[in-house]
C-alpha cells in the first residue's frame, strides 16, 4: 500500500531533532586562550551561540591606578602577550600626549620597527593556530619555527623574547644594537622566502581552501556595526587602517599598502593577514633605512617627568588584531587616575554569535581563529 | 592469615568469600610480596611514565605561547615523549601557565580531579607560582598551590621554552622518586 | 622400558603428513615453526614424565598427532600476533619519526631512536588509574572498547603476509576481512552514545557518516580487483599480479582506494570522528588509562590493515616483479611488510600536508568523487577484460 | 549648514558647527585637534546625539564606552570613529552619583553592547534600554563595583 508522498513529508516535518547546547571551553583546544563559546547545535549546524569571557580578568586598569607611570610599561606588555610591544608602545604614546612630550625621530622609527616585528610574530602565531584548527600540525610547526627567528630579533634588540619592556615614556630604552642592525635585513629576506613555503602548503590545497571559503560571512554593514576591527574588518571590505588614515609616530613617512578584500569570509580575512605579513616586512626594511640615515649618535630618548599634569589623553594604534585605544585620566600625581584600554578582541569576540550561527561546528574553530583570539587583552 | 577458613571456602556465600579472599590477599601482600613486586616493577613504571608525559593541552596566558614554542622545532619537547592531549582523562600532567582568576578557579580544581592517577601538577610562570605582577588584584588567586598541590614550579615571566623543558626534566626526577618508593599495588 | 634419550621423543615429523593438519594441503610457515616449537616443549615434557613414570600413557599422548597440532596452534596464535604487533609498533614509530621530519624536528628520541616510545606509552597507560565517569552506560562503555580492539586485532592477524604465512585461506578471504573491517564504526557509534558526553556523541555520529561515504566505493574497488584476478582469494589475487601490479591497469582505483583506506583507518584528512579542533578527542574523550591505550593501538592496527589492503590489491602483495622464483620466495613476508610501510609512509605524508575535511564535504567527496571514479575504474577494467588484455 | 543632510567625510570644523546647530548649543564642543573632536553632552541628549552622529555624519564605529569615577560624579566617555576620514569624536557625559542612569547606545552600534556591560559591572552605571545588562568579566557572585574609587586594592590607601 503506497502512502501518499505528502503524508510522508508531513511526518518527517514533525520529526524534530532535539537541539543541544555544547559548551566549548574554557579548556578546549579551539579556544587558544581561556574563553568559552556555548553553541546550540541542530545536528552539526550551529543555531545559536553565546561567548563567555572573563576567565583572565585581573583588573588591569584598576591595578594601574596603584602603580607609578613608569611601572606600567611592563604591565602593558602582558596585556597582549602575542604582540607585547604594541600595548606598551600605545601606553607610552598616551602618556606622552598627556605630557605634551615630543619623541625623538629615531625612537619613533625604532618603535615602528618593533611594532612591525610584533605584528609579524603575532600573525605567525595566528597562522599556526589556523593550522591546528584545520587539523594540520605542519603549518603550526613551520610557523613556530619562523617565529623563533623574530623572537631572536627581539633578543638582539632588547634582551627579552616575548614581554620586552622596551618602549619608555619619551623614547625607547636603548638604541638599536649592532647585532640587531646586522640581522634584521637577513631575517626579513629569509622570512619572505619561508613564508611562501607555508602559504604554498595552504593555498595549493583545495581542502584548506574549501574549509575557509564561504564560512563566517558578514556584510560590510554588519561588520562595522558589530565593531569588528583590524584584518577581520579589512577582509570585509572596510578600507581603513589607523596606520594610514590616522597616522601616529612616523607611519605617514613610510610607504606601504593596506590590503583590503571584499568577500567577507574566512578566506579573505586569511588573505588580508598574509598580505599584511609581507607589508610589514617592507615597512621594517624601509624604516631601518631611515634609522641608518639618521645616524648612530642621534638621541633615542628624552627625559620625561614622573608626574603627569591633570587632564585627559586619548591615543589609538593599529594592533595586529585591530584598533586598540588607550584613554588616560591624569590628576597631576605620579599615578594615573584612570587608564582605560580598548582591546580589539573584546569587541570582536562579542561579535562571535553572528559570525558562527549558520555554519557547521567544524567551522567554528576556523571562523574564530580568523579574528585571532588573545584573551589577555580581552579580559584585562 | 586466617587460613583456618580455607576448607570452608567452597561453602561460603559470595559476600563472605569476597571479604575473606581480599583480607587474605592483603595479608599476603603486606608480608613482603608487595615490596618485592614494587621493587621489581618500580623502575619499569618509572621509565614508562618519565618518557611518556602527556600534559594537558591548555593555554591560559603568556606562558602558553612559550609552551607552544617548546614543542616547536627549535626546542622540540616531543623528543622527551611529551604530547599534549586535549581530554584531561588521557593526560598525566596539569600544566597551568597563566594567572588564575576567581572565575577559572573551580574549573582548575575540576580538571585536576578528572586526570587519572598518578598525576602531577606544574605551575609555569610567576602568575601561577605566586600571582606575579597581579599581586594586588581583586580577582586573581595568588598562586596555583592554593587550589591544587603543585609538584614543579617553573619561574620566569614568561618562562622560556628551555626553562619549561628543564622543569619537566625536574619532574622526571620526581616521578622516579615516586615510583621507587613503591606505589604500584597501593590502589 | 629402558632409558630413552630426549631426542627419541622429539621427532620433527613432517607436518603435512599429520592427519590433523589444519591448512588442507597448503604449507604454512608460522605453523611449521610453532609446531616444531611445540614438539620440543611437548617432547621434553613427555620425556620428563616418562623418566619418572616409565611407560605411562600421558607421554605418548603428548606427542600424538592431535596434541601436537593443538599445542602448535596455540603457539601459532602467539607467533602470528607478535609479528603483526611488532609490525604495527614499527608503523607507529615510522609515523612519529617521519611526521617529525616533515615538521622540521626530530620526532621522539626515547630509546632505540624513538622505537621504545610506543612501548613507554603503552606501559604508562597500563599503569594509569582506571577512571570511569559516573554517568556512562557501563555495559556498552566497556564492550565497545573490547569489540573495537578485538575486531581490529582480528583483521590485522587475518592479513596474510605471504602465501606461506596466513591464518585462513578461504576463497572469500578478501570479503571476510572487509566485512570485519567495516564493523568498527558501528561500535564507535554505540560507544559515542554510551559515554554520555556530547563530543563523543557527535564523534560517533560522524564515524557513521564517514562510513556510509567511503564504504561503497571501496567495495566496488575490491570487486573490480577481484574481477581482474577472477577470484576473491587473497593469495590468488597476489599471484595474478606476479609481474604487472594492478596499480597499472587500475591507477585511478589505486588513488581512490588509498584515500578510502585512509578514511577507513580514520586518519587525517578524514579523522573527523576524533577531530581535535572542535571535538576535544572526539569519540574517545571519556576513555582513560588502559582502555584509551588499547583504542590507540587498535587505531594503528586498522591503519596497518588499510595499508596491507592497498599492498595486496594494487602493489603486488609479497611479490617482486621480474625476478626469479627463488629470489621471490626468499623472504616474501619482509617484502610485504616493507610495501605496507611504504603505503603507510604515503599516508603519513598525506597527514603532514592536508587539513581535515568537514562532514558535509566528506559525504560529497564520497558520493560525487570517489563513487564516479570507482565506477570509471570498473569500466576500464571491464574494457580490459573484454578486450582480452587481461 | 543643513543639519539633516548626510556628510560622509565631515571635517572637524563642520562637525563642530553641525553639532552646535542641531542641538542648539546644548552640545559643547570643547576642543578640536587634527581628526579629533572633543565634546561634552548632557545626559538626556546622548542617545539623540549618537543617533545623529551615526546617521548623518557616518560615524559607523564605536570604539569604546569608558566609565570614570570622578568621585563627585560618574562619567561616561564615548569614542566614535568615522571610517572615511579617520576622525574620532569623544563624547563626555557626566552622571550624578545618586542616579547612575544613562541611555544605552547599543541599539545604534551593536558593538557597544559589551562595552556597556563592562562599564556596568565595573562602575555600576546602568544603561537604560540595554538588551542584556549582566556581569561579563567578573564572577556573578560579586556584589561590589571594583573600579569605583571607593573600592581600594591591597596597598592602596
Amino acid at each position: 500500500m503506497a502512502r501518499d508522498l505528502m503524508d510522508i513529508r508531513a511526518e518527517t516535518d514533525e520529526l524534530t531533532t532535539d537541539k543541544m547546547w555544547v559548551i566549548m571551553g574554557p579548556q578546549h583546544p579551539f579556544s587558544h586562550g581561556l574563553w568559552t563559546l556555548k553553541v546550540e547545535l541542530d545536528g552539526e549546524l550551529v543555531t545559536d551561540a553565546e561567548p563567555i569571557v572573563g576567565y583572565l580578568h585581573r583588573g588591569w586598569e584598576k591595578e594601574c591606578e596603584n602603580r607609578s607611570y613608569a611601572k606600567i610599561v611592563p604591565m602593558a606588555d602582558r596585556l597582549c602577550y602575542a604582540a607585547s610591544m604594541t600595548y606598551s608602545h600605545l601606553y607610552c604614546m598616551t602618556v606622552e600626549k598627556a605630557l605634551g612630550l615630543e619623541v625623538p625621530e629615531k625612537a619613533q622609527y625604532i618603535r615602528v620597527v618593533a611594532d612591525e616585528i610584533c605584528r609579524i610574530s603575532s600573525h605567525l602565531m595566528w597562522l599556526a593556530a589556523v593550522g591546528t584548527d584545520l587539523g594540520n600540525l605542519t603549518v603550526f610547526l613551520w610557523c613556530m619555527r619562523e617565529r623563533e627567528y623574530w623572537m631572536d630579533l627581539f633578543v638582539r634588540l632588547c634582551g627579552a623574547r616575548m614581554t620586552t619592556n622596551y618602549p619608555r615614556i619619551g623614547g625607547v630604552r636603548n638604541d638599536i644594537t649592532e647585532l640587531f642592525d646586522r640581522d634584521v635585513d637577513r631575517c626579513v629576506q629569509h622570512f619572505e622566502k619561508a613564508l611562501w613555503d607555508i602559504i604554498a602548503l595552504i593555498d595549493d590545497s583545495s581542502i584548506f581552501l574549501s574549509r575557509m571559503k564561504g564560512t563566517g560571512i558578514l556584510t560590510r554593514e554588519q561588520c562595522v556595526n558589530l565593531g569588528i576591527t583590524g584584518p577581520a574588518m579589512r577582509g570585509n571590505g572596510v578600507d581603513f587602517d589607523i596606520r594610514r588614515d590616522d597616522p601616529y609616530e612616523v607611519y605617514d613617512k613610510i610607504d606601504f599598502e593596506v590590503p583590503v578584500l571584499n568577500d567577507g569570509d574566512s578566506y579573505s580575512r586569511y588573505m588580508v593577514r598574509v598580505e599584511e605579513l609581507f607589508q610589514s616586512c617592507k615597512i621594517i626594511t624601509r624604516a631601518m633605512q631611515k634609522i641608518r640615515a639618521i645616524g648612530k649618535n642621534a638621541p633615542y630618548r628624552y627625559k620625561a617627568p614622573t608626574n603627569v599634569p591633570a587632564g585627559t589623553a586619548m591615543c589609538r594604534l593599529e594592533d595586529p588584531r585591530g584598533e586598540s585605544l588607550m584613554y588616560l585620566v591624569a590628576d597631576g600625581s605620579g599615578k594615573p587616575y584612570r587608564l582605560k584600554v580598548r582591546s580589539p578582541i573584546f569587541t570582536n569576540v562579542s561579535a562571535s554569535k553572528p559570525l558562527v550561527v549558520g555554519s557547521r561546528i567544524a567551522d567554528v574553530p576556523v571562523i574564530m581563529a580568523m579574528i585571532d583570539m588573545c584573551l589577555g587583552e580581552t579580559d584585562r | 592469615m586466617d587460613m583456618s577458613l580455607y576448607p570452608h571456602a567452597v561453602a561460603m556465600s559470595a559476600d563472605e568469600f569476597m571479604t575473606w579472599s581480599s583480607a587474605m590477599i592483603n595479608d599476603l601482600l603486606s608480608a613482603g610480596t608487595k615490596k618485592t613486586v614494587d621493587k621489581l616493577t618500580g623502575p619499569v613504571w618509572s621509565w614508562a611514565m618519565k618518557n611518556s608525559m602527556h600534559p594537558l593541552h591548555w593555554g591560559l596566558a603568556c606562558c602558553a605561547l612559550e609552551m607552544a614554542a617548546a614543542s616547536a622545532p627549535r626546542f622540540d619537547a616531543e623528543r622527551y615523549g611529551m604530547i599534549y592531549r586535549s581530554s584531561p582523562r588521557q593526560t598525566d600532567i596539569l600544566l597551568v601557565n597563566g594567572w588564575i582568576s576567581k572565575k577559572i578557579r573551580p574549573e582548575i580544581r575540576r580538571l585536576y580531579e578528572q586526570i587519572p592517577n598518578p598525576k602531577w601538577v606544574v605551575a609555569m610562570g610567576e602568575c601561577a607560582i605566586s600571582g606575579g605582577p597581579w599581586y594586588d588584584s581583586y580577582n586573581t588567586v595568588q598562586g596555583l598551590d592554593q587550589i591544587v598541590p603543585v609538584d614543579v614550579y617553573i619561574p620566569g615571566c614568561p618562562a622560556r621554552p628551555d626553562a619549561m623543558i628543564d622543569g619537566f626534566m625536574l619532574l622526571q626526577k620526581k616521578i622516579d622518586d615516586y615510583f621507587r618508593r613503591g606505589v604500584f599495588l597501593e590502589d | 622400558m629402558a632409558y630413552s634419550s630426549i631426542l627419541d621423543w622429539i621427532s620433527f615429523s613432517d607436518i603435512m603428513s599429520n592427519p590433523w593438519y589444519p591448512f588442507a594441503g597448503d604449507y604454512n610457515l608460522p605453523f611449521d615453526i610453532s609446531y616444531k616449537l611445540w614438539e620440543i616443549i611437548g617432547g621434553g615434557l613427555a620425556w620428563l614424565i616418562n623418566l619418572i613414570l616409565p611407560g605411562n600413557p600421558v607421554s605418548t599422548w603428548l606427542i600424538s598427532d592431535g596434541v601436537c597440532v593443538g599445542g602448535g596452534l596455540i603457539i601459532f596464535m602467539i607467533v602470528i600476533f607478535l609479528v603483526v604487533f611488532i609490525g604495527t609498533l614499527l608503523s607507529l614509530w615510522e609515523e612519529r619519526k617521519v611526521l617529525g621530519r616533515v615538521m622540521d624536528r626530530r620526532g621522539t628520541m626515547i630509546g632505540m631512536k624513538g622505537f621504545l616510545q610506543c612501548v613507554a606509552d603503552g606501559v604508562k597507560t597500563f599503569m594509569k588509574e582506571n577512571t570511569i565517569p559516573k554517568k556512562v552506560d557501563m555495559m556498552t562503555y566497556m564492550w565497545t572498547v573490547s569489540l573495537v580492539v578485538g575486531v581490529s586485532v582480528l583483521i590485522a592477524c587475518m592479513i596474510p603476509l605471504s602465501d606461506r604465512w596466513f591464518v585462513v585461506n578461504y576463497d572469500t578471504g578478501l570479503l571476510i576481512i572487509m566485512a570485519f573491517f567495516a564493523l568498527a564504526p558501528f561500535f564507535i557509534l554505540v560507544s559515542g552514545w554510551a559515554q554520555n558526553n556530547k563530543y563523543s556523541l557527535i564523534g560517533g555520529m560522524r564515524a557513521a557518516e564517514l562510513m556510509i561515504s567511503y564504504e561503497v566505493p571501496m567495495l566496488i574497488m575490491i570487486g573490480t580487483a577481484s574481477l581482474l584476478a577472477g577470484t576473491l582469494n587473497i593469495g590468488d589475487i597476489v599471484a595474478a599480479q606476479r609481474d604487472i601490479w594492478y596499480i597499472i591497469p587500475m591507477f585511478i582505483g589505486f588513488i581512490t582506494f588509498l584515500f578510502c583506506a585512509t578514511a577507513e583507518a580514520e586518519r587525517v584528512p578524514f579523522d573527523i570522528a576524533e577531530a581535535e579542533a572542535e571535538l576535544v578527542e572526539g569519540w574517545q574523550t571519556e576513555y582513560a588509562g588502559m582502555k584509551w591505550g588499547l583504542i590507540m593501538l587498535a587505531d594503528y592496527f586498522r591503519g596497518y590493515v588499510s595499508c596491507a589492503m592497498v599492498t595486496i590489491l594494487f602493489l603486488g602483495g609479497w611479490n617482486i616483479p621480474f625476478v626469479s622464483d627463488s629470489v621471490n620466495n626468499f623472504l616474501p613476508e619482509i617484502v610485504f611488510l616493507l610495501k605496507t610501510w611504504f603505503v603507510f609512509f604515503l599516508m603519513i605524508m598525506i597527514r603532514g600536508a592536508l587539513a581535515r575535511v568537514r562532514t558535509d564535504q566528506i559525504v560529497n567527496i564520497g558520493w560525487k568523487v570517489f563513487m564516479p571514479l570507482s565506477v570509471i575504474n570498473f569500466v576500464i577494467v571491464l574494457l580490459l577484460k573484454v578486450g582480452g588484455i587481461y | 549648514m543643513d543639519t539633516n543632510a548626510v556628510y560622509q567625510k565631515p571635517t572637524d570644523e563642520e562637525i563642530k558647527t553641525l553639532l552646535n546647530e542641531k542641538f542648539e548649543g546644548k552640545v559643547n564642543v570643547t576642543k578640536i585637534e587634527t581628526r579629533r573632536v572633543y565634546a561634552t553632552v548632557p545626559r538626556e541628549l546622548i542617545h539623540q546625539v549618537c543617533e545623529y552622529i551615526h546617521d548623518n555624519l557616518t560615524f559607523e564605529h564605536i570604539s569604546t564606552v569608558i566609565g570614570v569615577d570622578m568621585i563627585d560624579n560618574l562619567r561616561v566617555v564615548y569614542h566614535i570613529d568615522n571610517y572615511f576620514n579617520g576622525c574620532v569624536i569623544e563624547l563626555t557625559v557626566d552622571i550624578p552619583n545618586d542616579d547612575p542612569h544613562v541611555a544605552s547606545i547599543s541599539d545604534i552600534w551593536v558593538g557597544g553592547n559589551w562595552h556597556e556591560r563592562e562599564t556596568y559591572e565595573l562602575f555600576g552605571i546602568i544603561f537604560d534600554g540595554h538588551p542584556h545588562l549582566a556581569r561579563l568579566l567578573t564572577p556573578d557572585t560579586y556584589e561590589f563595583y571594583p573600579f569605583r574609587k571607593s573600592y581600594k586594592l591591597r596597598g592602596q590607601e
